[in-house]
């Protein structure tokens, strides 16, 4: 097994983690969890690619980690506000819950 | 690989696990927390210093906290009558394998074709900015937009709604 | 003799790390530099607690502690063995693995912190390339103990202060990064041994230091601000409020646990003063040419003392802000001048040498402080207090 | 537009209260007298005279036995709002100060670990018997038995009580002569009126009598 071959695994293994918890649970914010994990999980790759890869003084797969890193802290706070304002609109976070298109 | 390695993996997984799987939502926002400080661990290993530290100040910094404060504000620390898991919990576990399976099928083809020992790179902070400005200036001001963005919209979303506006 | 003055310590740990095996020496030469930093500054932190509790004595015509040991200066050894023996209370209810791991991960990122900083010549555990960014991340760590001592009490008003607490180091926090961030632009790196490395010169017998430029000034006076806030000292201490607001969140720790917040406090107030110091105040660099023969860890610590002894100051003196006032401070006056602030860093770092740009910095600089200064007392957001009820 | 407000400079109040600190840190070391505190159990400072920390009673004569003002009347008793005083009625008396008969307590029992210094007892009591110590150097290792004062404990003698609060005590001794004074008078009076009964013939005893009546 070669270095960046575990680096992908770990990465994978994060990444059905993360989709698991986005699928199975029922609470809104586990599903954003779950999100930040996949993304965690896609960063790790690129990092794994840049040191590994054949031109890491390129910097493509770091400036890709940086901006994901900058995009999920937006997307976290987006996605948790929305959670909020839901849950003062319905009084729930359950998305079982959450199944009629009116307010 | 090190010792250091399979610690440090180990301690990824089991956070992701345990924020999964874990009842109380502060429990699971504590795994994640020690799930993101693992995967900054990799990210150290991996001797990208600036995106490690950027992980720990914006994940464990930013992103837990965010969760943390949401879990408290939607009364998430109670824990539902009707169970943590989804109706179709069965769907969601086998849709996550398969994707596992088909990743790890082709991580295990591939893996003795990649690449195996690389120099340490040798980059500074100073060439992640000097990058950061040159060659990836308009990704960098996208981003800038994207987040004056997000925080507006974050703070328009959250806001209070207006007495009356019911 | 005076360079082996200078390298006392250095020399003296490659003195003992020669008694090793080779293959031992990295790890010894780190573990040694590990085992001082732990051991100096708790002792700091001893001789502070004695320090300070004298000196807001002195700020209230009284003459303090001066019963343990001569002039009480064994006062904390007392306090030691008072909290070591007390008994150790863990709420029935707490969640007894996070209520434990709160103080402990607080006090291991606070001097994660230490880690970093350049205390004299040749003088820093790891010259990170990224250093300033590693001591940020290890800031925001204690943020998440925080709120696990908080949350883990499971008392209301241990969540509630915790979420206070919380709120105010992340705002706060925001101010104290960006105000480092122009430092960061004129120096040209994150690492703080280049930072000051790169305030080490002279002209006349004045030092190159940042704070003797306008947005050095300002940035460090926003900094000041922010680090008080940071370390949750008065006057924005009101994580600690025991007499109005039920302390915070380490309401349901006691004995030996809460000694360690304390500890950490106390260290995290050492490493922030210590980060200032090597920002603005030139780090371990004297202040006038001809004081160079001093070594230059006795001048990174007397710098680190005096701003201690300001915080000691400005606690004996202002009263404690109420949270809507502590906000509105940091987000409608601090961080925005700070933001301009970084504005002007620039417009120094584009204008070249000269007295055009002094003028033209600190003209900018003064009319924001003046006109947001004037709006925000105008607006009530910060300024006197003024009650309703009381007029 | 905000720039002439009367209102000074944003921080100028800090640096104020800076300066007005700096001075008292620099001060005390400089000048004693800036020190306001008293090491405690070295030098102490005499109690104010108002100071008030438990009450005690006071007796007159040089036997607290026999000279204790109290008289078991229990109203302090029952107006101690946190129910802190235990009062025995006697069952025979004895005279008090002016010579009447009273009745006297067999026990006193005040637990000053709930007393509250409320004083309520002083201001209620007709006779003058309870006053408030300054004496506040109580602590025991007994927290029941040692705090539990029973009426020797408590008894003071009225020399002691000019010695805490020496105008109030002039002032209750003056109030208290006056009415024995008149107390004196009184029963002169009656005494007199019951020889001048006994002397005078019955219709000159009846005149004397409605001249009483009118006289009060």
């Amino acid at each position: 097994m070669t270095p960046l071959a575990s680096y992908l695994l770990v990465a994978a293994l994060v990444f059905a983690i993360g989709l698991a918890g986005a699928l199975v649970r029922r609470n809104a914010i586990l599903v954003l969890i779950g999100i930040e994990l996949m993304l965690n999980a896609a960063n790790l790759n690129f990092i794994a690619f840049w040191r590994y890869g054949p031109h890491p003084e390129a910097l493509t797969g770091m400036m890709f980690a940086i901006f994901s890193i900058a995009v999920a802290a937006a997307e976290a706070a987006v996605g948790l506000g929305l959670v909020i304002a839901i849950y003062r609109h319905a009084q729930t976070t359950d998305l079982d819950k959450m199944n009629r298109m009116k307010g | 690989m090190s010792p250091v390695f399979y610690l440090v993996s180990a301690m990824t997984v089991a956070g992701a696990l345990a924020a999964v799987l874990l009842k109380p939502l502060v429990h699971c926002a504590l795994a994640v927390t020690v799930a993101f400080a693992g995967l900054a661990f990799l990210f150290l290993s991996l001797d990208a210093q600036f995106a490690g530290f950027a992980q720990i100040l914006v994940y464990i910094g930013a992103v837990a906290i965010l969760i943390v404060f949401a879990i408290l504000l939607t009364k998430g620390s109670e824990l539902p009558r009707d169970g943590v898991f989804s109706r179709s919990w069965l769907a969601g576990v086998v849709i996550s394998a398969a994707v596992f399976a088909a990743l790890g099928w082709a991580i295990l083809r591939s893996a003795w074709t990649l690449p195996h020992e690389a120099a340490v790179p040798a980059v500074t902070v100073h060439d992640i900015g000097v990058a950061l400005v040159d060659r990836y200036v308009l990704p960098l001001e996208i981003v800038a937009l994207l987040l004056t963005a997000a925080t507006i919209g974050a703070v328009i979303v959250a806001m209070h709604e207006k007495e009356g506006a019911k | 003799m005076i360079d082996k003055m200078d390298q006392i310590f250095v020399l003296l740990q490659h003195w003992l790390v020669a008694f090793l095996p080779l293959s031992l020496q990295p790890v010894a030469s780190v573990l040694l530099a590990v085992v001082a930093i732990v051991c100096v500054f708790p002792a700091l932190f001893a001789l502070t607690t004695v320090f300070e509790r004298k000196g807001l004595a002195r700020i209230q015509n009284r003459i303090g502690p001066n019963r343990v040991g001569p002039f009480g200066i064994m006062q904390p050894i007392a306090d030691g063995i008072k909290s070591l023996t007390k008994e150790d209370i863990v709420p029935s209810i707490a969640n007894a693995p996070v209520h434990f791991l709160a103080p402990v991960v607080l006090v291991v990122a606070v001097f994660m912190g230490f880690a970093v900083l350049p205390m004299g010549r040749n003088m820093v555990l790891v010259d990170m390339d990224a250093g300033l960014l590693f001591y940020f991340a290890m800031g925001a760590s204690t943020e998440v103990s925080v709120f696990m001592a908080g949350w883990s009490s499971r008392n209301k008003y241990s969540l509630l202060g915790a979420m206070r607490a919380v709120a105010q180091m992340i705002s706060y926090e925001v101010v104290l990064l960006l105000s480092s961030v122009s430092v960061v632009m004129i120096a040209g790196s994150l690492s703080l041994t280049k930072i000051v490395a790169a305030q080490s010169g002279y002209t006349g017998i004045f030092p190159h230091w940042y704070i003797f430029t306008p947005w050095g000034l300002v940035g460090f006076i926003m900094y000041a601000i922010a680090a008080t806030a940071e370390t949750n000292r008065s006057p924005f201490d009101l994580p600690e409020g025991e007499s109005e607001l039920v302390a915070g969140y380490h309401t349901e720790y006691s004995g030996f646990k809460f000694a360690l917040f304390f500890l950490g406090e106390y260290l995290a107030m050492f490493s922030i003063s210590g980060l200032g110091t090597t920002l603005f105040l030139g780090g371990w660099s004297a202040p006038f040419s001809f004081l160079t023969f001093i070594p230059s860890w006795i001048w990174f610590f007397s710098k680190l003392m005096m701003s201690i002894f300001v915080f000691i100051w400005m606690r004996g003196t202002l009263p404690r802000l109420r949270q809507d006032q502590l906000m509105n401070f940091a987000w409608k006056f601090v961080l925005p001048l700070t933001l301009l602030n970084l504005m002007v860093t620039a417009l120094w770092r584009f204008m070249g040498e000269g007295w055009a740009r002094w003028g033209v910095c600190s003209a900018i600089l003064i009319a924001a402080y003046i006109l947001m200064g004037r709006v925000g007392m105008y607006k009530e957001h910060f300024g006197p207090r003024r009650y309703r009820y009381a007029e | 537009m905000y720039l002439f407000l009367e209102d000074s400079l944003l921080g100028e109040g800090i640096l104020k209260g800076m300066a007005e600190t700096a001075r008292n840190f620099a001060g005390s070391f400089v000048s004693a007298e800036r020190l306001t505190t008293v090491q405690y159990p070295e030098e102490r400072e005499a109690p104010a005279e108002n100071a008030r920390v438990f009450p005690f009673l006071v007796f007159d004569t040089a036997d607290a036995e026999a000279g204790l003002r109290c008289v078991a009347c229990q109203i302090c008793e029952k107006e101690c709002p946190p129910k802190c005083i235990y009062i025995e009625k006697s069952k025979d008396k004895k005279p008090d100060y002016v010579g009447k008969q009273q009745f006297y307590p067999t026990r006193f029992d005040i637990d000053i670990s709930v007393c509250m210094s409320c004083q309520i007892c002083v201001e209620v009591c007709p006779f003058e018997a309870i006053k408030m110590d300054t004496q506040f150097e109580l602590a025991t290792t007994d927290r029941f038995g040692g705090l539990l004062l029973d009426r020797k404990e408590l008894s003071r003698s009225n020399e002691y009580y000019h010695q805490i609060h020496p105008t109030e005590a002039a002032e209750v001794d003056a109030r208290l002569a006056e009415e024995k004074a008149k107390a004196d008078a009184k029963a002169k009076a009656t005494a007199d009126a019951a020889a001048a009964k006994a002397a005078m013939p019955p219709p000159a005893a009846k005149a004397a009598a409605t001249e009483e009546g009118a006289g009060d």
